[in-house]
């Protein structure tokens, strides 16, 4: 038996940690692009993961259609989604106090999860990997390519909101909602399509992040709930509504998982990720990334 | 209390005491003691929720962490130490207060998403460690042969008698919340949810206040973890995983968060709904129970009590208006 | 195997209209055939954590049920199925069970599905004296005897998977072993049996790692026991994390090391969702699964061919072992119907006194001390070979 | 009432050297400052001086970045609000902030918090002398709503009173601390010419009971009306204290206030009313 030496282990830990904390980073993205427009917490957004990976299994296999177009049908699908949610149930609940905000949020998830379950059933489902299942051996340790896939659809996602909020008239428009709704209206920002873009957009990413997703972990209808949590946590510890804070944090919070199983106690792993966030909300609220003055302004 | 208001809580409690014999008769709904034994249970933990969420306007995500400490605590001191259960019951309420002390203390520096996201961490952690330590709670595959509860030496058995010695602890812990509302202490919180600034400047220690509340609702969960204990005689820990806390809080906003009535009614019209009438849904269940709490956030955010009492309290004016 | 995938999608709302007409079918049928019906109670995980197990079972009580009335009933008596699901929720559980004993006054109960809710209920059915037949392997639910009078179960006990498991392993010559297990119900009385019956066979555990039922990866868990010199990993979950071992498994190049499963794995669905990562895999099944290969002249040949045939043009999708469970206990439950009538006492005392009953998952000998009625010999040891189950030498 | 002398000559409330940094802005650079007890104090200033900031810093709702400040002969720059309301300081704020939903009467309830006991399980259970503290607050609170004028409000919801009864409110909920110094945060802001004169007298009504009065306000009629000393804060600095005839007649704060052509040649009175 090939028993390989202790350093490949310590690099297999470190690749398992970040492939898993890529994907509770775009979760996280997706609660920091709503939460930037509208300072609201979409705790469905675990939810718009499951149901992207899903709508990818229903084109890619019920509907034949190849990957990529199968991938951006269902990145559009739950687009709709998002948009859904936003124009029948936010809008309405336009002046809830924070916290039926996020029972309505948390009743929209479980609906999400109660109409997947009669469309898609119970059981697990899974993507063909998008460059041929397999592993690549690389001086002892294994390196699933699609774990470079989602690597690397975070990364572009990552690089292309931060351009798009901090140098595009729109993103800037977006990002004006949320500190002054009054404000932005008074200059001519139509708010109620910045809302509306925000929830498209926010869902989309959460799709991205569910096909990226579902050749790894399999995807089922109740998968939702524990990556949004997770992803709520990465959102939270990087400071809410920084996206560099939402990917270093993700990574963060996966290796921490994945160090802790490797070397600790595997059924613990968990309890190590919240205890980080636990540390992070008491000690330092406003994120890694975030600035105190701005965590204090935010309306709560 | 003013006598008017008084004539339909009488009533109200001469319904719910003779509720075991009305509904014993008929076929189809003898059974509804079981589930309000259930409701009276999940009532406990309601009630201090209400008072920490509807009044003082904390949230927190972690009452079923509190519902699984003091049914373990139970459980572990009369199953494995042999302790009388009326003695571990108090013993589970005193660990729960120091753990929620311990946590609340920074924990309700947060406010809003922050504070949701750190009770939601502290009861994922409960629930993880009482799914690991094996040796202690008997980790996932549960803990087995728990000892009954017994009343001077004559054990409890049949639904109707731990019926009433449910309904007994929530009217207790009603009255003990009615008074605290209608008090200094209640009116303290009430200012701390409306206007906390104010409320710190005219003296009241908002953040020891803010922990008591989040202790007493905690103290409350923890007494209705250890009545559970002792009428289950099973326990595994996924009954007091984080979707139980989101039903605890659902039960208080679908209700009414501005009236204890309203946390009493509303889990018990949950109770009912999750265990009883949307069993003819059967598929669509998850969906009709996600759909009923939708619409009732967003047509009736106020809760279904205070709905109801608005409405009361409205056609009551217009009567007045009329006779005059 | 791609296109079976393809229909099934499409084939889910077909699927949901012909269930609802089912039901529709169901009631009159009671009626038409005259007598007073017999009530058979059921609860079964049909969502919630353990759908996998609870959505098979009932759609295999439901086809019983309709075969059954199809031939006239039970001495004339139509046959009812009263089925509650108990969302995989120990307290929905507890109250399902009292409501079938107090309302649908059922004088026998099969399920629950999980060893988590059976051992909630087994407190419900001593206390009203109702016989109940869990479709769950924990074995607390079935000792101590004394206090289990009236309960009994048909998935055959952990320790009979861990010590066919083991038996191959001293053939083989294995003697360090990893595990790994889930942490639920399922996973932990899994690891119990094995740490308890390791050192009965000379094996040492080097490794004994943990994992959710949500988990997206099991690459650490894997490492560790790669890195801790095994011989052999045993992975007991069931659902998802099973494939996912697999797969890590696989990824992890770790075919040197065996990869022995739980009978939790022993569902096409899952040999499908891991393709070809699968070859090579051991695990124990009961005969259920591998009815085909079984010689002709085995007793149970006929009885697993039929509930194949009869459950695939149904659901038209294959049988999980699972369903097996709850095809032993309905006609366990019809058999004693079919003797003693709708008497629960008479029913407890016939099924404790049931010899040689051939059921899914093996021949049943209960006993006052035995109310499993099954052992390691029920199970054969089974490996996958190119997608398929195949009879281990 | 709190027991305190109101006679004795040292000063309620003394500042030294009080500093206030907002991260680069410095809103108050080194204010040294005495106020003599049983006076109604004023503090006028452009807007953007720093009364406020000042006002929260004395009634702990902000901490000085350096100095101390003294009330009662302690120093409180590091104490929490609520303890300094215990030690006999109330005030009221710049944007009202009333408790909307409680009724009047439950308000000023709030406002005997301070001085009663009766913690968690007192009221719980409802112990006899909890249900005497209750009485002696309903009784106390309705008094100062007598005080103030509002008694026939009791009962409405806090929200429901017009600008002018919602401030008048907040001092009574103020003065229901029994305090020895009272803070007033703009109280004539949103007030018309008559609420504004009935304002003066209750503010010389509480000056009568004993209590020193700190009024932060722009309305120049009621400064004057009322005061005994002002102090002119400007950017952050006080430029200048005295008693009203001085501070109206001081060439700096003219300045100040109407830039540099208004200055008033000598003898010609400045432009009383508004600015």
């Amino acid at each position: 038996m090939d028993s390989i030496g202790f350093g490949a282990a310590w690099l297999q830990y470190a690749l398992g940690g970040i492939t898993v904390g890529a994907i509770y980073a775009l979760v996280a993205i997706g609660y920091n692009i709503i939460y930037n427009v509208t300072e609201i917490i979409n705790f469905a957004q675990g939810e718009f993961v499951m149901l992207g990976g899903l709508f990818a299994v229903f084109f890619h296999e019920t509907c034949g259609f190849p990957m990529l177009p199968a991938f951006l049908a269902a990145v559009a699908a739950v687009a709709l989604t998002g948009l859904i949610l936003e124009r029948y149930v936010i809008r309405k609940a336009r002046h809830a106090t924070v916290l039926s905000m996020i029972i309505i949020t948390i009743a929209f998830s479980i609906l999400l999860k109660g109409g997947a379950m009669l469309v898609w059933g119970r059981d697990p489902y899974r993507l063909p990997a998008f460059s041929g299942s397999g592993s690549i051996l690389w001086n002892g340790v294994a390196i699933q390519p699609q774990a470079l896939w989602v690597l690397a659809v975070s990364g572009t996602i990552v690089a292309c909101l931060t351009i798009f909020f901090q140098r595009s008239v729109y993103g800037k428009a977006m990002l004006a909602c949320a500190d002054n709704p009054a404000a932005a209206r008074l200059v001519g920002i139509p708010v109620r399509t910045m809302i509306f873009l925000s929830f498209m957009l926010s869902a989309a990413i959460g799709a991205a992040a569910g096909v990226a997703i579902t050749p790894i972990t399999l995807m089922e209808y109740d998968r939702g709930a524990l990556l949004g949590l997770k992803g709520f946590g990465a959102a939270v510890l990087g400071g809410l509504g920084q996206f560099f804070g939402a990917l270093v944090a993700g990574l963060l919070l996966g290796l921490a998982e994945s160090f802790c199983a490797g070397y600790v106690s595997s059924g613990y792993k968990d309890a190590v990720a919240l205890v980080l966030l636990l540390l992070a909300l008491f000690f330092k609220p406003e994120g890694l990334f975030g600035s105190k003055e701005a965590a204090g302004l935010k309306r709560f | 209390m003013s006598p008017r208001k008084l004539v339909p809580i009488g009533v109200f409690a001469a319904f719910m005491a003779a509720f075991p014999w009305i509904v014993a008769p008929f076929e189809s709904v003898s059974h509804y003691t079981d589930v309000m034994v259930f409701a009276g249970i999940f009532c406990l933990v309601t009630i201090g929720l209400s008072l920490l969420m509807g009044f003082a306007g904390q949230i927190s995500l972690a009452q079923a962490a509190f519902f699984g400490i003091g049914a373990y605590v139970s459980a572990i001191l009369t199953g494995r130490f042999g302790w009388n259960p009326w003695a571990a019951m108090p013993a589970g309420a005193v660990v729960c207060a120091a753990v929620a002390w311990i946590v609340g203390v920074p924990a309700l520096r947060l406010k809003g998403h922050y504070l949701a996201m750190a009770t939601l961490g502290f009861g994922v952690i409960v629930h993880i460690i009482l799914n690991e330590e094996v040796e202690w709670t008997g980790g996932p595959s549960g803990m087995v042969d728990i000892p009954g509860l017994s009343i001077a030496g004559t054990p409890l058995l049949s639904e109707t008698a731990w019926y009433y010695l449910v309904w007994t602890f929530v009217a207790a812990a009603l009255l003990f919340s009615y008074h605290v509302l209608h008090s200094r202490v209640g009116r303290a919180l009430r200012a701390i949810h409306e206007e906390e600034k104010a409320a710190e400047a005219m003296g009241v220690p908002v953040a020891s206040y803010k922990v008591q509340v989040f202790v007493y609702s905690a103290v409350l969960a923890s007494l209705a973890g250890s009545l559970y204990t002792h009428y289950v005689t099973f326990l595994t820990p996924s009954s007091f995983d984080l979707m139980w806390s989101i039903r605890f809080v659902l039960m208080v906003v679908v209700g009414g968060m501005q009236s204890l009535w309203g946390a009493l009614l509303g889990t018990v019209f949950l109770t009912f709904v999750g265990n009883e009438w949307l069993q003819v849904f059967a598929d669509f269940e998850v969906l009709v129970y996600g759909a009923i709490l939708l619409l009732v956030v967003l047509w009736v955010p106020q809760g279904l009590v205070v709905w109801m009492q608005e409405r009361l309290r409205l056609r009551r004016a217009a009567d007045l208006s009329r006779s005059e | 195997m791609v296109g079976r995938g393809r229909n099934r999608c499409v084939g889910r709302a077909s699927r949901v209209l012909l269930w609802v007409c089912a039901l529709v079918l169901l009631t009159p049928v009671g009626v038409l055939a005259g007598g007073k019906p017999y009530k058979i109670g059921a609860v079964f995980s049909v969502t919630g954590g353990a759908s996998f197990l609870g959505e098979p079972e009932k759609k295999t009580a439901e086809m019983i049920v309709e075969q059954v009335n199809a031939r006239g009933g039970i001495n004339g008596h139509p046959v009812q199925l009263v089925l509650y699901d108990d969302e995989t929720d120990a307290t929905k559980c507890n109250l399902a069970v009292k409501k079938l004993i107090k309302r649908d006054k059922v004088p026998v109960i099969i399920g629950p599905s999980t060893s988590g809710n059976s051992l909630a209920v087994v407190s419900v059915a001593e206390a009203y004296k109702v016989p109940l037949i869990s479709c769950a392997a924990s074995y607390k639910i079935v000792e101590p005897v004394a206090s289990r009078h009236w309960v009994f179960k048909v998935a055959g006990s952990d320790k009979h998977v861990v010590g066919k498991m083991y038996d191959y392993m001293q053939a083989k010559g294995i003697t360090k072993i990893g595990i790994m297990t889930v942490s639920t119900g399922f996973g932990a009385s899994g690891r119990e049996e094995l740490l308890r019956l390791a050192k009965d066979y000379g094996i040492t555990i080097v490794a004994d790692e943990r994992y959710g039922p949500k988990d997206t990866d099991l690459t650490a868990q894997l490492t560790k026991i790669r890195q801790s010199g095994a011989q052999a990993v045993v992975n007991w979950s069931v659902g998802p994390t099973a494939v996912l071992a697999v797969k890590g498994w696989r990824d992890l190049k770790m075919e040197g090391i065996a990869l022995f499963q739980s009978h939790g794995f022993g569902s096409k669905k899952y040999l499908e969702l891991c393709g070809d990562a699968a070859e090579g895999v051991l695990l124990p099944l009961a005969r259920v699964n591998v009815g085909p290969l079984l010689p002709e002249d085995h007793p149970q040949k006929k009885v697993i061919m039929e509930y194949i045939r009869a459950y695939e043009a149904k659901y038209q999708e294959p049988i999980s072992s699972f369903g097996g469970h709850a095809w032993d206990s309905m006609h366990l439950a019809l058999a004693a119907l079919q003797a003693v009538g709708p008497d629960r006492a008479k029913i407890r005392d016939f099924l404790e006194n049931t010899r040689n009953f051939v059921g899914q998952h093996g021949i049943f000998n209960f006993s006052p001390q035995d109310h499993n009625g099954l052992s390691k010999d029920d199970l054969e040891m089974v490996v996958v070979k190119n997608g398929d189950w195949a009879l281990a030498e | 009432m709190v027991s305190f002398d109101a006679r004795s000559k040292d000063p309620i409330l003394t500042l030294q050297d009080v500093h206030m940094r907002f991260g680069g802005v410095t809103a108050l650079k080194g204010i040294h400052y005495q106020v003599p007890r049983g006076i109604v104090q004023s503090i006028i200033g452009p807007n953007g001086a720093g009364k406020t900031t000042l006002l929260n810093c004395i009634s702990g709702v902000l901490h000085p970045s350096e100095g101390v400040i003294s009330f009662l002969g302690r120093s409180v720059e590091s104490e929490p609000p609520h303890r300094i309301a215990a030690l006999g300081m109330s005030r009221t704020f710049q944007h009202v902030a009333l408790f909307p939903r409680m009724s009047v009467l439950e308000n000023v309830m709030v406002g005997r918090h301070v001085r009663t006991r009766s913690g968690f399980w007192a009221v719980g259970l409802r112990t006899p002398t909890m249900r005497r503290e209750e009485a002696a607050i309903g009784r106390e609170a309705k008094a100062w709503l007598d005080f103030v004028g509002l008694a026939d409000a009791a009962h409405l919801e806090a929200g429901a009173l017009p600008l002018g009864k919602q401030k008048i409110l907040e001092i009574a909920r103020a003065l229901a601390t029994d305090p020895a110094l009272l803070l007033l945060d703009e109280p004539a802001g949103g007030l018309n010419a008559r609420e504004t004169e009935e304002l003066g007298e209750l503010i010389q009504r509480i000056q009568a009971r004993g209590i020193t009065v700190i009024l932060v306000e722009h309305d120049m009629n009621l400064v004057m009306s009322v005061s005994e000393r002002i102090l002119v804060l400007y950017y952050g600095q006080p430029l200048a204290s005295g008693a009203p005839d001085e501070i109206k007649e001081d060439p700096q704060v003219i300045q100040a206030y109407l830039g540099d052509e208004w200055a008033p040649e000598e003898g010609k009175p400045i432009m009383n009313g508004r600015f």
